[in-house]
């Protein structure tokens, strides 16, 4: 009985990270995952933030989801977030100026991600705080590694350097266009042709953006 | 979201408007306890990394004081910020002597407003130094100017001389073509990176025009602070 | 005050700095809505609304929130003020102008706060603009939406005919498209510096 | 093709005008362009056209094999885009960064979107946009025209290694002591330095060593023979010149010394060649005739806009691409109404689909099949 729900509470961890990965799979959640991925440490940065809000959230959530009326659950869910958020844009700000003006209005903006909604109206609402904290944590790991994939990347080619390390020494010709705004849209759909080109061959019907419509 | 719909609900008007309540307080805390808990370590941060730049541009700095100009003088910043005031920071040496002046500056550039400081030496009324705030400039053209040497070697004395009424600078801060400069108040554009060069050259321009004539003739209030 | 005139807050919020293209704001309906030009359109004049709306409100409230020194209650603040006079407006609009409600009142609930909604409000505080700045910003912002989405959807209308490799299909070949617009309109950088 | 009916994109002309005599012709047009350009840098131009053609060719090849796309090397449509593409790279633009051109004007400029006649943008600009994204630095370095030794010695940027950055050109430039030489093309110099250059000598690009491309008065016979051949027509390009023309014509006029004459503009940097060679591509122009207008002049005035008040001296590729991304639109607004039919035909066009009214787009059919949701509670609307 132990090991059943230990199994199922991995399932609940995985399917963030995996099957249902909200960049590469859903889709979700791509203002902040192209506007901020020039660099791996502003993906990390990035996805951190959002797993926190993410998970702070939904444990609030699911907390109070006896007591919150179905009328105002997305008006309950709205401030929750926003209160979140503010408080990751404030920890920030005292962590480190550099990455706060980096990422600039994006932290913000994180409250109109609607991984962070989705789940909370989706999975968090319905299950008690300990589940519904693994899956946000899945998924907000998921997130974080989907950022993470594109910023590195974009690090490289951009400017041949990840972390700030320079790679290929000092004659590279860095490819500018990699951190410019066309250079996310490519990295991105160069991800999902590749996922997709996977799921072809083994045979999985294609993934189709779900969108965002909460409301 | 539902925040204003008037739907039919099975829930009395009381228990949403108890919950919404609950909620906000809960939030309102939250917000309240990070925002106090953050206020100090976020200020200190700003403050240091603002220190660093004008200790930058200004090497003989140690300490320095916020100012704010309006067109009725200088007075040190605080409280409220007058309406179109510019700002800018006394650097003292270690002995409290005025080593320079670091003002804010800022244009449109390639790709979006260039923020620069920029340090004004009132001895020989010229500028010794800039750096830059923020920059969204193409990486390997538009950053040249914090990076190439041949461009922030204008900046060793940039002449911003005042005219005889202590109106307005004798002679326009000027950006000219690569390798053309020839008086002291021009700046040689970078090759290539001509629209932020002049953005610079603008941010300097603009800035001193409206500060420089309200500062002078105080200047010695910025001298004997401190010392 | 940003030092930016506001010809070219306008020009840079439409064209250089696109919010789709340039700033990636407001993906989600691009991605979703551009399909085809008969949403397309109406979704962005919809959207353009909105961010008027929402600039106007938070404009105000930055006023009264810095007055109060509540600056920390900027994010709900906006959100919620965002939110509810956006039903508002809808609420209005079926009551007074049912013509012009059929025609964007469908999607106005689907846009009430998206990035780009919120990145309007936000980033207009951000740089400190001006009324008027704000006005113009806002404006821009919705112009570019706008004709970002018709672009597309004139795109995306033509590549329903073609012959379009079944891997590439979906996502993916919206994002190369938005990819290839937004290099584009990488040409517009620097307009009216 | 076995069936006795052979479905083709566009272009649809009638035989024996196939789709490949024609851009076989295209191909022999292109070929004085291209020998005059070789003329004027040496090996270093016929390199950069050989390596950028090349790479087109081999990754067409890669692209119709792997996706079973129509289209084959033998319909010459990747030479023109090669050698276009080529054309508009500076002669010492390092060759893997064409290689890279190349490569990304076949594979996202047209595999992407299932190969010939289905591109919406213009192969070579979407090549030549990715790299004057990716390499600003070294786009905008050109190197004077006839300069000696040029047919013996590469330019040394042009042998860069590949991934690196490429050799310094002005240095090298300067070694050769060439009176008044200078890297900038004339809309760079006056952008950025407010010095004219002499409209009849880019006509001719022939006089003193200038850093412009192939010269305009031979694109434009070129593309005379075109357009009296009937492979090309002839309202594109006129509209092209003709809008712009008139554009800097008026700013001139009214903004006097201030702004360069209409001549000037258009005679400089790409703009004849675009006209004649890349706005006219058939995938990605109008097919109306009204429609080809209303293009053209689209062009024409961005390209003068983007030139006057942007950032960069050259306006004439992003005012191709957007006009590529419209063109669409344009042939939605351009459909010519059949006779008697115009009251309903507008009326119809103003309410909805105008397509059919059945069509649905991809995304709803995928919608309407999936069973599966992300909200599973979606909240229903009252």
């Amino acid at each position: 009985m132990k090991d059943l729900s230990q199994a199922k509470n991995f399932d609940e961890f995985m399917e963030g990270i995996w099957r249902q990965n909200p960049v590469f799979v859903m889709v979700l959640g791509m203002c902040p995952a192209l506007a901020v991925t020039v660099s791996a440490v502003n993906a990390l940065a990035m996805g951190f933030a959002t797993t926190f809000v993410l998970v702070c959230s939904c444990l609030l959530v699911s907390l109070m989801r006896k007591l919150v009326p179905k009328e105002v659950r997305i008006a309950t869910y709205i401030v929750i977030i926003a209160t979140f958020v503010t408080v990751v844009d404030y920890v920030i700000q005292a962590v480190s100026l550099e990455l706060y003006e980096a990422l600039g209005a994006f932290i913000q903006l994180i409250v109109v991600n609607c991984i962070i909604l989705g789940r909370a109206e989706a999975h968090a609402s319905k299950h008690p705080p300990a589940t519904a904290m693994l899956n946000a944590l899945g998924m907000g790991i998921g997130f974080t590694i989907g950022l993470f994939a594109l910023g590195g990347v974009r690090e490289i080619l951009g400017a041949g350097k990840l972390f700030g390390v320079s790679l290929f020494g000092a004659n590279f010709q860095p490819w500018v266009v990699m951190v410019l705004p066309p250079g996310g849209f490519f990295v991105l759909g160069a991800w999902l042709l590749l996922f997709a080109a996977i799921r072809r061959k083994k045979g999985i019907p294609p993934a189709e953006s779900k969108g965002c419509h909460v409301a | 979201m539902n925040v204003a719909n008037p739907m039919p609900s099975a829930t009395p008007a009381a228990s949403l408007v108890r919950t919404l309540g609950l909620v906000s307080a809960l939030c309102g805390v939250i917000i309240v306890g990070a925002y106090q808990g953050t206020y100090e370590a976020a200020a200190a941060n700003r403050r240091i990394a603002l220190e660093r730049t004008v200790f930058k541009i200004i090497p003989a700095a140690k300490s320095m004081t916020e100012w704010q100009a309006t067109a009725r003088g200088i007075r040190p910043a605080g409280g409220e910020a007058a309406e179109g005031a510019i700002k800018f920071y006394a650097a003292y040496a270690e002995d409290g002597s005025l080593a320079g002046i670091a003002v804010e500056g800022a244009a449109k550039g390639y790709a979006d407003v260039v923020r620069i400081l920029y340090g004004y030496s009132p001895d020989c009324q010229c500028i010794n130094g800039i750096g830059v705030v923020a920059t969204k400039e193409t990486p390997g053209i538009g950053d040249k100017i914090i990076t190439d040497k041949a461009f922030l070697a204008n900046f060793k004395a940039l002449d911003v001389k005042l005219d005889q009424a202590l109106a307005k600078l004798a002679n326009e801060v000027k950006v000219v073509k690569h390798g053309s400069k020839t008086d002291a108040w021009q700046i040689d554009a970078i090759s290539g990176a001509t629209v932020t060069s002049r953005a610079v050259g603008k941010a300097i321009n603009d800035s001193a025009q409206a500060l420089l004539p309200i500062l002078l003739p105080e200047i010695e209030k910025l001298r004997k602070k401190e010392s | 005050m940003s030092p930016e005139s506001l010809s070219q807050i306008f020009l840079s919020a439409a064209l250089a700095n696109n919010f789709v293209l340039a700033m990636f704001l407001g993906l989600c309906p691009f991605l979703g809505v551009s399909a085809r030009m008969d949403t397309a359109f109406p979704m962005g004049l919809a959207s353009a609304f909105v961010m008027l709306v929402a600039s106007l409100c938070a404009f105000g409230l930055n006023l009264l929130l810095s007055m109060f020194h509540l600056e920390f209650l900027r994010l709900i603040a906006y959100i919620v003020v965002i939110a509810s006079a956006v039903q508002l407006v809808e609420m209005i609009l079926k009551k007074h102008s049912p013509a012009l409600f059929r025609a964007l009142g469908i999607y106005l609930p689907l846009i009430t706060t998206n990035c780009a909604v919120l990145g309007v409000a936000l980033f207009q505080t951000a740089r400190e603009y001006s009324f008027l700045q704000s006005l113009a910003f806002s404006l821009g912002a919705g112009a570019g939406f706008t004709l970002a989405l018709v672009l597309m959807a004139s795109v995306r209308e033509r590549l329903q005919l073609s012959d379009v490799p079944g891997v590439v299909q979906g996502t993916a070949l919206s994002l190369m498209l938005a990819g290839l617009l937004s290099m584009a309109f990488m040409g517009f950088a620097g307009l009216g510096a | 093709m076995s069936s006795s009916v052979e479905i083709r994109s566009a272009p649809h002309i009638k035989s024996p005008r196939s789709v490949e005599m024609i851009m076989r012709n295209v191909v022999f047009s292109l070929l004085p362009v291209c020998a005059f350009f070789v003329y004027q840098y040496g090996i270093s131009a016929a390199a950069s056209i050989l390596v950028v053609t090349a790479a087109c060719l081999l990754t067409e090849r890669l692209f119709v094999r792997l996706g079973r796309q129509s289209g084959d090397l033998s319909d010459y449509s990747a030479t023109i885009t090669g050698v276009l593409l080529g054309l508009t790279l500076p002669p010492g633009f390092p060759l893997w960064m064409g290689f890279v051109a190349g490569f990304t004007a076949i594979a996202l400029g047209k595999a992407l979107f299932g190969g010939i006649g289905f591109n919406v943008f213009n192969p070579a600009l979407v090549g030549r946009a990715f790299v004057q994204a990716a390499f600003p630095a070294a786009i905008a370095t050109y190197t004077p025209s006839f300069l000696p030794g040029r047919f013996t010695e590469f330019i040394p940027s042009s042998l860069a290694w590949p991934l690196m950055a490429p050799a310094d050109t002005a240095a090298w430039l300067k070694g050769m002591q060439i009176d008044a030489w200078t890297g900038a093309t004339p809309l760079a110099k006056w952008k950025f330095e407010g010095t004219l250059t002499d409209a009849g000598d880019l006509l001719t690009s022939l006089a003193g060593h200038m850093a412009v491309g192939p010269s305009p008065a031979l694109i434009l016979l070129c593309g005379a023979y075109l357009a009296l051949r009937r492979f090309m027509d002839w309202r594109i390009p006129a509209a092209i010149l003709g809008s712009a023309g008139l554009t800097a014509w008026l700013i001139y006029a009214i903004g006097g010394t201030k702004y360069p004459d209409p001549f000037f503009m258009l005679f400089s940097g790409g703009l004849i060649l675009g006209a004649v060679y890349m706005a006219t591509d058939m995938a990605t122009s109008p097919v109306t005739p009204r429609g080809m207008w209303l293009y053209g002049s689209l062009i024409g005035v961005l390209t003068v806009m983007i030139r006057y008040y942007g950032g960069l001296p050259e306006g004439v590729m992003y005012a191709i691409l957007l006009a590529n991304a419209a063109t669409p639109l344009i042939e939605q607004i351009t459909q010519p109404t059949p006779f008697g039919k115009g009251a309903s035909i507008r009326a119809g066009r103003s309410a909805t689909y105008t397509l059919h009214p059945d069509y649905i787009s991809r995304e709803e059919a995928a919608a309407k099949m999936s069973k599966k949701r992300f909200f599973k509670n979606k909240p229903k609307k009252p």
